[in-house]
């Protein structure tokens, strides 16, 4: 097929490129033992790492996080650091993609040697760096509420599980003795697994599923499944849409005819960020969270006085801000509890370190690295706040597996 | 609720849409031969053009009167200024105009954002648009009505324009030969410019459309731009005919799909469909034909 | 000799590149660098296949990260199911799921049946979309919009099925690389390795592809299809061969990709990363046989590097790029290089 | 190809039957039942004004434009044939304007012409020095000198000699030429002329001509067609004295819908 001086040439370049491979040669047997920790802890200042994204689909939401993680930094800073140690941030960005978050992650621990890193919004982008995080031995502190089943020795998750999310939203529309229910969701993880507890919840409290439907991220053509829900007319819609999509569902909505006398929906992704964006549609609807900007607290004023003056006025507060504010103090508590920046001393000692958070004093489960949090339901406002109109009695224990319910079955469709 | 009745019309309207989106399209790439990746982004110019509106005529139910013209111009300066500083290098080379307008949407979307920030903006409905008529147990949206009446009266002036105007002929010819066009005294450049002009501004035209059940937000004009470019595909280059009923076919198709599975499949089913479609017709539904080796 | 130069110069670049990858790179970077490279590597096997069928074909394959996914998907598969144990699922399958395995998941427990379906898959897809587009006579615009289309409707396909893919999440959470334990730093270089040494592959292949008849029948193809028919060839079976033979590149640099950035997600699949990968062979030159490669690694770095000195402005240089190098540089930065030092080397020639 | 039914009528001759050969543009009948039998060993003239179907004719014949009736090649009906059947057959064409690929060089044009008769995996091999046919045809079309150049910078008539060489390697028994000499110096022409009766010896050639005094100097058969039809057929010296012909050619046609 070749000639000979070709011949000759590639058989060079070919026999070149597969003993420069094979010189590479892997090793079979090693157990992959987590590498070793290059964490500087000997100066008077401690890395960390924030990784949101600022660039991309999610930049909407992650930059608000990020904004949150700074004052807190910077107050820790002002307040004399931790351990004494200035806390020293970079910054990277996750660019909305899972697999840009598991090379920032990678380069934050091995190549800056954080301590800690703090960020991630979406599954996809947690679940893209558990293994990193993992394998480097490494701390990271996830500020938003997520579809649970999931425990790591080396995340601390500040935002709620379901069993403080989704279930005290279920607990409340049981008490409003909502007897019909519409699940509308944008079609990716979160709202499949979701609505996975609560049809189960919801057959245990007697609620019935009269319909079920999804539109793809980003899609804000909700026409055609809106016109389901009017035929349904269930009493609650529980609604699971993330980003953008809810102004096109919320405006389809009112176009039908649909109101919050008639069906009323329950969200779990609007929060005092994304509510401006649909105006007055939005107005008398309800959303279910740990925190909104309206908590009455004295560590709330602060909170939201301190992060006004820092970045506007105009600039609302929300619950996976306040998480996002409350990891990074959670860190601080939790190394002055062990005395050390080292991963390993700071799980030892973690179960029962808390902090006086803006949505209430928030305590850690050594156990499953979550926060006991207290379940808020809220109304929106003309002013897109949130009134408060329902709440769990205390701060409710992490559960992400649900095993203290015996409805749960997980394998079950 | 209807199963027949509701994917129609919610499909009518949605085909309206596409329709507004991709006479634009057709009507550029037809002429001129220019793929504009960034047309979904003038989309969204006009979205914001009509949320900016608002905020200078309070009233919604004047402003969104006031709201088409200005996207319509703001649109189509946009392309101006696009086909002044970009198209004009590169006629002949359409593949190499798809990607130079996919950089110039991704700039567009990058401004939108660190102008007007990365969270949405509403766009309020005017009261005149407020509420709908039941059809057969469906709640026909007024709103969906107003973006068929819109689309519509926009293919009415537009084909208007190309067949009664003297400037029409111009655009004409210019499409049936350009040279020839050019020894005849019709200075084709101008045509260009202001061919790019219309299509853009109908863009902006359908980004009030659009922004009336969105609200507005950076990424709006990428949830669009590719079905608008299925249509132009399946509806062959050039002709108006062909656009609008690819418009409205894919628009219901979509819609149907989307009742009797998912809204993820109705995608895929639909990108399925133009595809076979293809199959039987290469050439789209109307073909300009011209003779010769191309 | 000049004829020796035009010949086998280009595999001396190849030869330069394989020292520099294969031997330099390992000696010189950190695990973290080196383990990014290997990802630009994946990329730029892509890349290679995209200058084949863009560059030389003409043909604008605007979707090429659905074969990258295919490729992608089809190891992450093998690599969950290989961290999973022999007769065990996928983790993610129990928290969406029901906790019962699609059977279509089954034969890719095998990594014979893997390495095959990397190959085979892609091609057949390749060639069953190549017909059906080629055959019609769809060509220029038309094709691209596609592409790009078949690129969007592949990433909500993904996205939507939660069970059987892991849906947004994408598959990740790999342990073992065909037996090999991929938190070895050791087998981390070996997996790196590879992928160069693959990159390398692909470069001599298409270097023996443009110069064979096949290559002159591709350029004519690109550049008076019609023609060609004349010649009395069929057309569309010269672009199906160059399309499916950059499908299956695109492929085997999505099969190195899950491995080495430890996911494969539809973010890595869908329509934006798809452009992404046209962004590096426009950038280092489509025609040239190392343009798309080189331009390839350039992005890829641009885009760590960037986005770690300027997070915000990440957006705006990756669309100026589009439109500085189509618009002044057509045919590549490469060719741009290769003006400049022709106008230095003959300065008169330059004034006109 | 293989023949397996050699006609009754083939004297080991080649040749062209068209019966009732029609293409319809939406009702507009570009040719419309042309009958034509074309020899080998000839060099026959098909001469028309403009938008009498000359060219669509061609068009049909090499399956770019779908037309009805009977093109008859060594017992296979080219209107039914793709265009790579067709040239795979043994009918090759030129197009009014010279199109070679302007980016290879002489040749590699002439090459790539060749590669009918390879085998797909062939292809795959890089070219080693120059096939015999290559450098017959590049002899014949007197472009020896400028192999390595590429195509592109050539003058107008040297592509069309590069496009008749192209035909030569392709090894068409059946040549259809679309207006070879236009734009050609006196000198070329006569170069042009020259070269296709030295080809024309075992092949059918067929070309589109406006040029009289080429037609003249060059032609066997001269065939005239009118507004889709063949007008007259018949030695250059019976066409001029025709008529019919001259009216045609003042110009006073009555249906002249000019869609060349």
């Amino acid at each position: 097929m070749f000639s000979p001086p070709t011949r000759h040439v590639i058989g060079t370049v070919v026999a070149l490129t597969a003993t420069l491979s094979l010189s590479a040669c892997g090793n079979k047997d090693g157990d992959g033992s987590a590498a070793e920790s290059c964490v500087d802890t000997s100066g008077d200042s401690i890395k960390l790492g924030f990784l949101n994204s600022t660039s991309g689909a999610m930049a909407i939401s992650e930059q608000t996080v990020r904004d949150s993680l700074t004052l807190a930094a910077e107050e820790i800073n002002a307040d004399g650091g931790i351990l004494g140690k200035e806390i020293e941030f970079v910054e990277e960005d996750g660019a909305s993609d899972p697999a840009v978050f598991a090379e920032k992650i990678d380069k934050l621990l091995t190549s800056d040697c954080v301590a800690a890193v703090f960020g991630g919004w979406t599954s996809a982008s947690r679940k893209a760096m558990l293994p990193v995080v993992e394998a480097n031995n490494g701390l990271l502190f996830y500020p938003v509420q997520y579809e649970g089943l999931e425990a790591s020795e080396n995340i601390y998750y500040t935002g709620a599980t379901t069993n403080q999310q989704i279930i005290p939203a279920m607990d409340f529309l049981a008490s409003e003795g909502v007897e019909t229910l519409f699940l509308a969701g944008s079609d990716y993880v979160f709202p499949r697994t979701a609505n996975k507890i609560i049809k189960q919840y919801a057959a245990e409290l007697g609620i019935e599923i009269v319909g079920e439907e999804y539109v793809p991220l980003d899609d804000d053509d909700w026409t055609t499944q809106v016109a389901k829900i009017v035929d349904a007319e269930p009493d609650f819609v529980f609604n699971t849409i993330n980003g953008s999509s809810n102004v096109g569902f919320i405006k389809a909505y009112y176009e039908q005819g649909l109101s919050p006398e008639t069906s009323p929906i329950i969200s779990v992704s609007i929060a005092e960020e994304e509510a401006p964006a649909m105006g007055k549609d939005v107005t008398g609807q309800y959303a279910a969270w740990n925190y909104f900007q309206s908590v009455q607290s004295p560590a709330n004023d602060v909170f939201i006085r301190a992060f006004q003056d820092r970045f506007g006025s105009d600039r609302p507060t929300s619950d996976p801000m306040e998480a996002a504010y409350t990891s990074l103090y959670l860190y601080k508590n939790l190394v002055e509890a062990a005395d050390s920046f080292d991963v390993d001393d700071i799980n030892e000692s973690a179960d029962g370190v808390s902090f006086d958070a803006p949505e209430g004093t928030v305590t850690i489960d050594g156990d499953n690295h979550h926060i006991a949090k207290t379940g808020l339901i809220g109304q929106i406002n003309a002013d897109n706040q949130f009134d408060i109109v329902w709440s769990s009695e205390e701060p409710i224990e992490p559960d992400p597996f649900l095993e203290g319910y015996d409805w749960w079955d997980p394998t079950a469709e | 609720m209807d199963s027949f009745t509701t994917p129609l019309l919610a499909g009518t309207a949605t085909g309206a849409l596409l329709l507004i989106a991709a006479l634009g399209l057709a009507l550029t790439f037809g002429q001129m031969g220019v793929i504009n990746m960034a047309h979904g982004e003038f989309l969204m110019a006009g979205a914001y053009t009509a949320f900016v509106t608002q905020q200078i005529v309070t009233n919604a139910d004047i402003s969104i009167v006031v709201a088409l013209p200005a996207a319509f111009v703001v649109a189509g300066l946009l392309g101006l200024l696009l086909e002044v500083t970009v198209i004009t290098w590169m006629y002949r080379r359409p593949l190499d105009t798809l990607l130079v307008t996919v950089g110039v949407g991704l700039v567009l979307q990058q401004l939108a954002k660190d102008i007007f920030g990365a969270q949405g903006d509403p766009v309020r409905t005017p009261t005149w648009l407020d509420g709908n008529i039941d059809v057969f147990g469906y709640h026909w949206p007024y709103r969906q009505m107003f973006t068929i009446v819109l689309a519509v009266m926009a293919l009415i002036a537009l084909a208007a324009l190309l067949k009664y105007s003297a400037f029409g002929r111009q655009i004409r010819a210019t499409v049936q030969n350009r040279d020839l066009a050019e020894t005849v005294g019709i200075r084709t450049r101008a045509v260009d410019r202001i061919t790019f002009f219309i299509g853009s501004g109908l863009a902006g035209i359908g980004g009030v459309a659009v922004s009336l059940i969105s609200g507005t937000n950076p990424r709006l004009g990428t949830t669009y731009i590719i079905s608008a470019f299925l249509v132009v595909v399946a509806g062959g280059l050039g002709q108006l005919k062909g656009t609008v009923i690819a418009a409205f076919a894919v628009g219901i198709a979509t819609s149907f799909f989307a009742d009797w599975t998912s809204a993820s499949m109705a995608q895929v089913a639909t990108f399925a469909l133009v595809v076979v479609f293809l199959q039987l017709r290469p050439q789209g539904l109307f073909v300009v034909r011209s003779r010769g080796l191309a | 000799m000049k004829s020796l130069v035009r010949t086998f110069g280009p595999l001396v670049a190849i030869a330069v590149l394989a020292v520099l990858l294969l031997v330099v790179a390992p000696a010189v970077l950190s695990p973290f660098r080196l383990n990014n490279l290997g990802k630009y590597c994946c990329w730029a096997i892509a890349a290679v296949g995209i200058g084949l069928a863009w560059g030389r074909g003409g043909m604008l394959v605007m979707g090429q990260g659905v074969f990258f996914g295919i490729g992608g998907y089809a190891m992450a598969m093998h690599l969950k199911l290989e961290a999973a144990g022999p007769e065990g699922i996928p983790d993610f399958m129990l928290l969406y799921g029901d906790g019962t395995m699609p059977g279509w998941w089954e034969p890719f427990r095998s990594g014979a049946f893997t390495l095959f379906a990397i190959i085979a898959l892609p091609a057949v897809a390749a060639a069953i979309l190549g017909y059906a587009i080629f055959k019609r006579r769809v060509k220029g615009a038309y094709f691209a919009i596609l592409t790009q289309a078949l690129a969007v409707v592949f990433a909500t396909l993904l996205i939507a099925t939660i069970q059987e893919t892991g849906g947004f999440n994408g598959l990740n959470q790999f342990t073992f690389f065909f037996g090999y334990n991929l938190y070895d730093p050791v087998n981390k270089k070996m997996v790196y390795s590879i992928a160069a040494g693959l990159l390398i592959g692909c470069l001599v292949l298409v270097w023996q592809l443009y110069r064979s008849r096949f290559g002159e029948l591709l350029i004519a193809t690109r550049d008076a299809e019609e023609r060609v028919r004349f010649l009395g060839h069929d057309p569309a079976n010269v672009k199906l061969a160059a399309f499916v033979v950059a499908a299956v590149m695109a492929s085997i640099g999505g099969a190195m990709f899950a491995p080495i950035a430890g996911i494969i997600s539809p973010s890595d699949v869908d329509a934006t990363a798809s452009i992404f990968l046209i962004a590096g062979v426009a950038l280092g030159g489509r025609a040239l046989l190392l343009g798309p490669a080189l331009g390839a690694l350039a992005v890829g770095y641009g885009r760590s590097t960037l986005s770690e000195s300027f997070p915000d402005q990440w957006t705006y240089f990756l669309g100026a790029l589009f439109i500085a190098v189509i618009l002044l540089f057509p045919a590549g930065l490469a060719s741009a290089v290769g003006r400049a030092a022709r106008l230095v080397v003959r300065p008169k020639e330059a004034t006109p | 190809m293989k023949i397996d039914h050699p006609s009754p009528d083939d004297l080991g001759q080649d040749y062209l039957e068209i019966r009732g050969l029609t293409v319809d543009f939406d009702g507009f009948k570009a040719v419309d039942g042309v009958d034509l039998t074309l020899l080998q060993g000839r060099v026959h003239f098909l001469i028309g004004p403009n938008g009498a179907g000359k060219t669509t004719l061609v068009d049909a014949a090499t399956g770019l434009v779908p037309a009805t009736g009977l093109a008859r090649y060594r017992n296979q009906d080219l209107l039914s044939m793709r265009s790579h059947k067709i040239v795979r057959a043994g009918v090759g064409r030129t197009f009014q304007t010279a199109t070679v690929f302007e980016e290879l060089s002489v040749l590699q044009n002439l090459d790539i012409a060749g590669g009918v008769h390879r085998s797909p995996f062939a292809l795959l091999r890089a070219r080693r020095g120059v096939p015999s046919y290559v450098a017959e045809a590049l002899e014949t079309v007197g472009l020896a000198d400028l192999r390595d150049r590429p195509a592109g910078v050539l003058a107008h008539g040297q592509k069309q000699w590069l496009e008749i060489g192209m035909l030569l390697v392709q090894d068409a028994r059946v040549m259809l030429l679309d207006e070879p000499v236009a734009g050609m110096s006196a000198e070329e022409r006569e170069e042009t002329g020259a070269l296709l009766q030295r080809i024309g010896e075992e092949r059918t050639i067929v070309v589109i001509e406006h040029d009289m005094d080429f037609v003249r100097e060059f032609a066997d058969v001269v065939t005239v067609m009118h507004a889709g039809k063949v007008l007259m057929e018949g030695s250059v010296t019976e066409i001029q004295a025709s008529p019919e012909v001259q009216e045609v050619y003042l110009g006073r046609t009555v249906e002249g819908t000019s869609h060349a």
